[in-house]
């Protein structure tokens, strides 16, 4: 999932003839200043912090500018904002245009459909969990003929459009599908969408691509997500690594079975702290690469729960074995091992050789490792 | 056949040459399966494991008779496999393949769909039925001949519950991983009528977890068309809000979507559901002997 | 219902307020047809030969229960309005519209086959059972109940046909100008086994022209599978080849497609072919009686 | 149907990536001249004359030059011709490469499967009907997920392609296939496809575009088909009108009726010379222009058949009434007459007031016309 801040989401949007008002990022408020100074932002405009987290504008991470000094001003106050935990290190200015009403339009995947779904409502500019559901219209998009026009038509009606407007959302309409197919995007969010004088306007822009895609995608490659550094790191090796608030480190394979780990240390008092999903890897090394990284997170305790499938028990084993060997002295921690499934007895075999002994029991196993962290934190 | 496989079932395994495609050829032989021939492009002529490899999903079909296909091909490629195999007439796909975007299985789904191919998956362990047939990868040691069947959203989980039903003296008819990706061939609606109808099983165990509103959806079919006792578990209860725990289908979503809606609608359409995998055995072995059935 | 169409079936006309929609809403009122609904956007609310016009094929679905469409607007958007027919839940749409590109007929044709919907057309006179329904533009005045099946790739040469028919003295069962462009939602192929299956058809006219080979699909259809008696026409003995006739449909190509192997083909599958159009009365009234029918 | 020359076809390609040769189109001898001497077109180099008919290479419209004289003169030669009753206006000249294999390949409409078909021989350079049939390989292609891999790896290897001319092939059937479904084509054909080292190029472009699309094609609205003079005529008034070789004029409405009718005609000795074809109109005045159209023609005599449906009887007589007042003497001819169905007695009724007798049956109308023609030609 690839969150793209505002200012890439509207450079998709201008590639695919989406309409957009004009603007240009700045990095620093001299920037800021040369955008408007030069003419290539219109006054008045908005400065507008690029930061994923919503509620920009009660945040103070939106301010309007009447003048070049203006815009410096609000772009150095922005710049040095942190807002929601995220540092602001890039504002958009855009000319404030003079708006009409504000619309909701988005696309995303049904799942229970199978389809891409279409969101509209003419209760935009709010976030749209606020909005009635009645008064939010879906309408799902099969793939093979695309858009059609009596979608577009029904999107039309459901946001009070008629006549050049309406118009102009049958061209944007086809635009942001565009950008949903061939972009690879979970979701495409146009909110607020304005009305300006007949036509329409994208005022923000939200676009989330798919991880999955990115080997068509090379170019989102290098766009930094909302990780924490360790997070990046076990991307960069490719290792599914997700940091909580607790203490008790787990290192499990799948996705479902991380899940009912979590949920049977909470159980039992255990605070997980970092879990680290192995998937269906048998490489040893990526094991020891994963355990290392798990070093680095400092926990209390580590719970290793492992079923054997495409990932072999002795495969888990002598990676782990081998890490051991590899982390510092003042690093190490209270370590429990539950391995089953494939090539189980070898596992166990070359845990016990290291001094590990693994427990068979899953609720066994989780209490010892809530004890061996100091209970409940 | 009960639940689409069956003795009968000749497997092609596309994406043979690969080290995951050689190794599950071996476990599927070993488990039963007959694997009667592998695709690899430029390979025909070579053996895997003893089965003979040829250059597309045709020629399989042609010259092995093969009726089913079990998909290992690299993410960029499975798009292409799944519809080569449509288009050669095969009625069911388990596409093992994790990280395909979602837009490619939109469109593997739908032509599947329109031309009445069954998908799993993908990212899923696939099916198996212990003394018929496997096509997939759950662990064979998991498994003994019963009268259980077993859906699951989640891989390493459902061998873990699999495992605990056969280490309790039951045994499973059918299981079916059908795989967590935002976009399934197969969900759960679409598995609980071939459960109904198996005259093999006698209990279904539904393994869900956080995200999306497949379960919901489950819930709503068995309360009025599933006749048999139904024991389930969601994964992902203590999942933070907001975190990804994994892979797309776990994030939690508002409303619908979260352990809570799931666990709530399993059990008011009659489920009895377990708060941690290891309740799951005596769930199953209490209900068949209610129902009189061990 | 005999033939796809009945008493029950409730007409929407898309394209209503257009003159062609206009004209032959009355005429299929006249029929005897329930036309319950026209659609036009932005016209709702009004009312076209007193049948209500909605804005949408789901409102006309909704609220006067239409199950069948005739589609008369113009081709740049005929794919839309039949997807919108599709999408609403209607299961047989004739296309009048003519001028369809082939590509957006390929569309067309294959999303409405993957949910169900049976197309008749594009460029089509539609269906009509006399004394029941008809969906599309088949003149009124040609037909009289009866038991003679027609089915016809051609718009004038059919209602020339039927009348002549008609004139004998005899009636048709239902008749369906299936249409002459490169792609038509219903072939004869497709046609043949509702005519099979249909107790009120004792004998079936075929009318083909030259160009493509469903006449020769027809025919292999025809010899294996359909018992009636069938009496077939061929249009275009004497046309040159390579010249277009005026439409796609009637290009002559090379091997199959010709006349001569159309009536090759329809004679070795047991049909008696006309040589013109006025011998086909006899025909037909010679077949009933030789099948003592008459 | 609007069939495009050589080098529009290979405009096309190159606007999506199909690779040719390097040439360009001269009008003149000059042209031809200035072409090589500057470069554009590389010596040695093929002129080929641009013409629809097919059989260039053995008809003299193909030469080949080795110096920009020889080039001038080629173009020369071959701008004077008359080829199979085309003048030739225009040649292509291309640089000659150092092909190895000529192969072939197409994409077109399978009409009984309702599906492009990916049409490929590894024997190409010749009439693909002189093929014998088991060197010809047909694959469906369906137009929702598109050509997919596996039908590019079987045409690779029926064309016996592989490693860099496979992947170009892979390429060029993208190209190819984008070119199909975008333009609206009935066909695209590659005929030679040549290799020339690890490559592939289009040695020759034959691309039909479908006329029913050319609301979506307004490009090439403006290019002539192989229409006589009075065929162009009715086509801008949307009337379909064909010449042929007899005396008898046809004018009939539907496709169908209109070949039933030539049908009969001829049985009895009849020559039909135009057929017209009113298609579903019921507006008099196209009928009036229809008929003053086949006054144009010369017809001996003239058979109007009409089966009142869309089309009324009594818009029919009603046109044609208008018709004949405006007709010159000198160009009068015999009409017999016989419209049935929708409106029948009004359009008799019309028709009788003018001195025209509608006769009801075919057959013996078909037998009046052709006496009134002066009997078997």
């Amino acid at each position: 999932m690839v969150k793209l801040s505002e200012w890439r989401g509207k450079e998709i949007f201008r590639r695919h003839g989406v309409p957009l008002p004009r603007g240009a990022v700045a990095r620093s408020a001299e920037d800021a200043e040369a955008l408007v100074r030069d003419g290539r932002v219109p006054l008045p405009c908005v400065v507008k912090a690029q930061v994923l987290a919503g509620g920009r504008g009660k945040g103070g991470a939106v301010r309007f500018a009447t003048s070049v000094e203006e815009a410096r001003a609000a772009a150095a106050a922005i710049l040095g904002l942190e807002f929601k935990g995220e540092k602001v290190k890039e504002v958009l200015l855009e000319e404030k245009l003079a708006i009409g009403r504000e619309l909701y339009l988005s696309l995303t995947l049904d799942r229970s459909l199978r389809l891409p779904i279409l969101i509209a409502s003419a209760q935009g500019g709010v976030e749209i969990e606020t909005v009635e559901d009645a008064q939010i219209d879906r309408q799902p998009v099969h793939p093979f003929p695309g858009l059609t026009g009596y979608e577009k038509r029904r999107a039309a009606k459901v946001l009070g459009l008629t006549g050049g407007a309406a118009r102009a959302l049958d061209r944007l309409l086809e635009a942001v599908w565009t950008v949903f197919e061939q972009e690879d995007a979970e979701l495409v969010e146009i909110n607020p969408l304005a009305t300006v004088g007949d036509g329409l306007v994208a005022l923000d822009a939200k676009v989330i691509i798919e991880d999955d895609a990115s080997f068509r995608h090379p170019e989102y490659a290098e766009i930094r997500d909302d990780r924490t550094p360790l997070e990046e790191i076990a991307r960069e090796k490719e290792i599914a690594f997700v940091q909580l608030d607790g203490n008790i480190g787990v290192i499990a394979n799948g996705a479902g079975l991380t899940m009912a780990t979590l949920d049977v240390l909470k159980e039992f008092g255990g605070a997980p702290g970092v879990f680290l999903d192995l998937g269906g890897t048998d490489d040893p090394k990526k094991v020891t690469e994963a355990f290392l990284l798990m070093a680095e997170a400092r926990p209390a305790a580590v719970f290793l729960n492992i079923f054997g499938g495409v990932t072999r028990c002795d495969t888990v084993a002598t990676g782990l074995v081998a890490a051991m060997r590899q982390v510092p002295a003042e690093r190490r921690f209270p370590l429990v091992a539950r391995i089953r499934g494939n090539n189980e007895a070898e596992g166990i075999a070359i845990l016990r050789a290291a001094g590990v002994t693994s427990v068979p029991s899953l609720k066994e196993s989780a209490q010892a490792v809530v004890a061996a962290a100091g209970g409940r934190p | 056949m009960t639940v689409l496989v069956d003795r009968d079932t000749r497997v092609v395994v596309q994406g043979i040459t690969g080290h995951q495609g050689t190794v599950h050829t071996r476990q599927m032989k070993l488990f039963g399966t007959q694997v009667v021939a592998g695709v690899t492009p430029g390979k025909s002529g070579s053996e895997v494991e003893g089965v003979p490899v040829f250059d597309s999903v045709r020629d399989a079909v042609e010259r092995a008779r093969a009726n089913a296909a079990c998909i290992f091909v690299p993410a960029p490629f499975a798009k292409d496999a799944l519809i080569e195999a449509v288009d050669a007439g095969i009625r069911l796909a388990t596409v093992v393949t994790e990280h395909i975007p979602f837009h490619d299985m939109l469109v593997m789904y739908h032509y599947a769909k329109a031309k009445g191919t069954r998908i799993i998956g993908p990212n899923c362990p696939g099916i198996a039925s212990p003394g018929k047939s496997k096509v997939g990868i759950i662990p064979n040691v998991v498994f003994r001949p019963g009268r259980v069947g077993v859906i699951s959203r989640s891989g390493t989980l459902t061998y873990e519950i699999v495992n605990g039903i056969t280490e309790h003296g039951l045994g499973e008819s059918t299981c079916i991983g059908l795989g967590g990706d935002p976009v399934v061939g197969t969900s759960f609606v679409d598995a609980l009528p071939l459960f109904e109808a198996d005259p093999e099983t006698d209990l279904l165990v539904l393994v869900g977890e956080i995200g999306g509103t497949a379960e919901e959806d489950g819930a709503e079919y068995i309360r009025h068309h599933f006749s048999k006792p139904v024991v389930a578990y969601i994964a992902g209860r203590s999942a933070p809000p907001g975190k990804r725990m994994g892979h797309a289908g776990a994030i939690i979503t508002r409303g619908r979507g979260t352990a809570e809606s799931k666990v709530a609608a399993l059990e008011s359409a009659g489920a009895k559901v377990a708060r941690f995998p290891y309740e799951i055995p005596d769930l199953v072995a209490g209900a068949l002997t209610e129902k009189g059935r061990r």
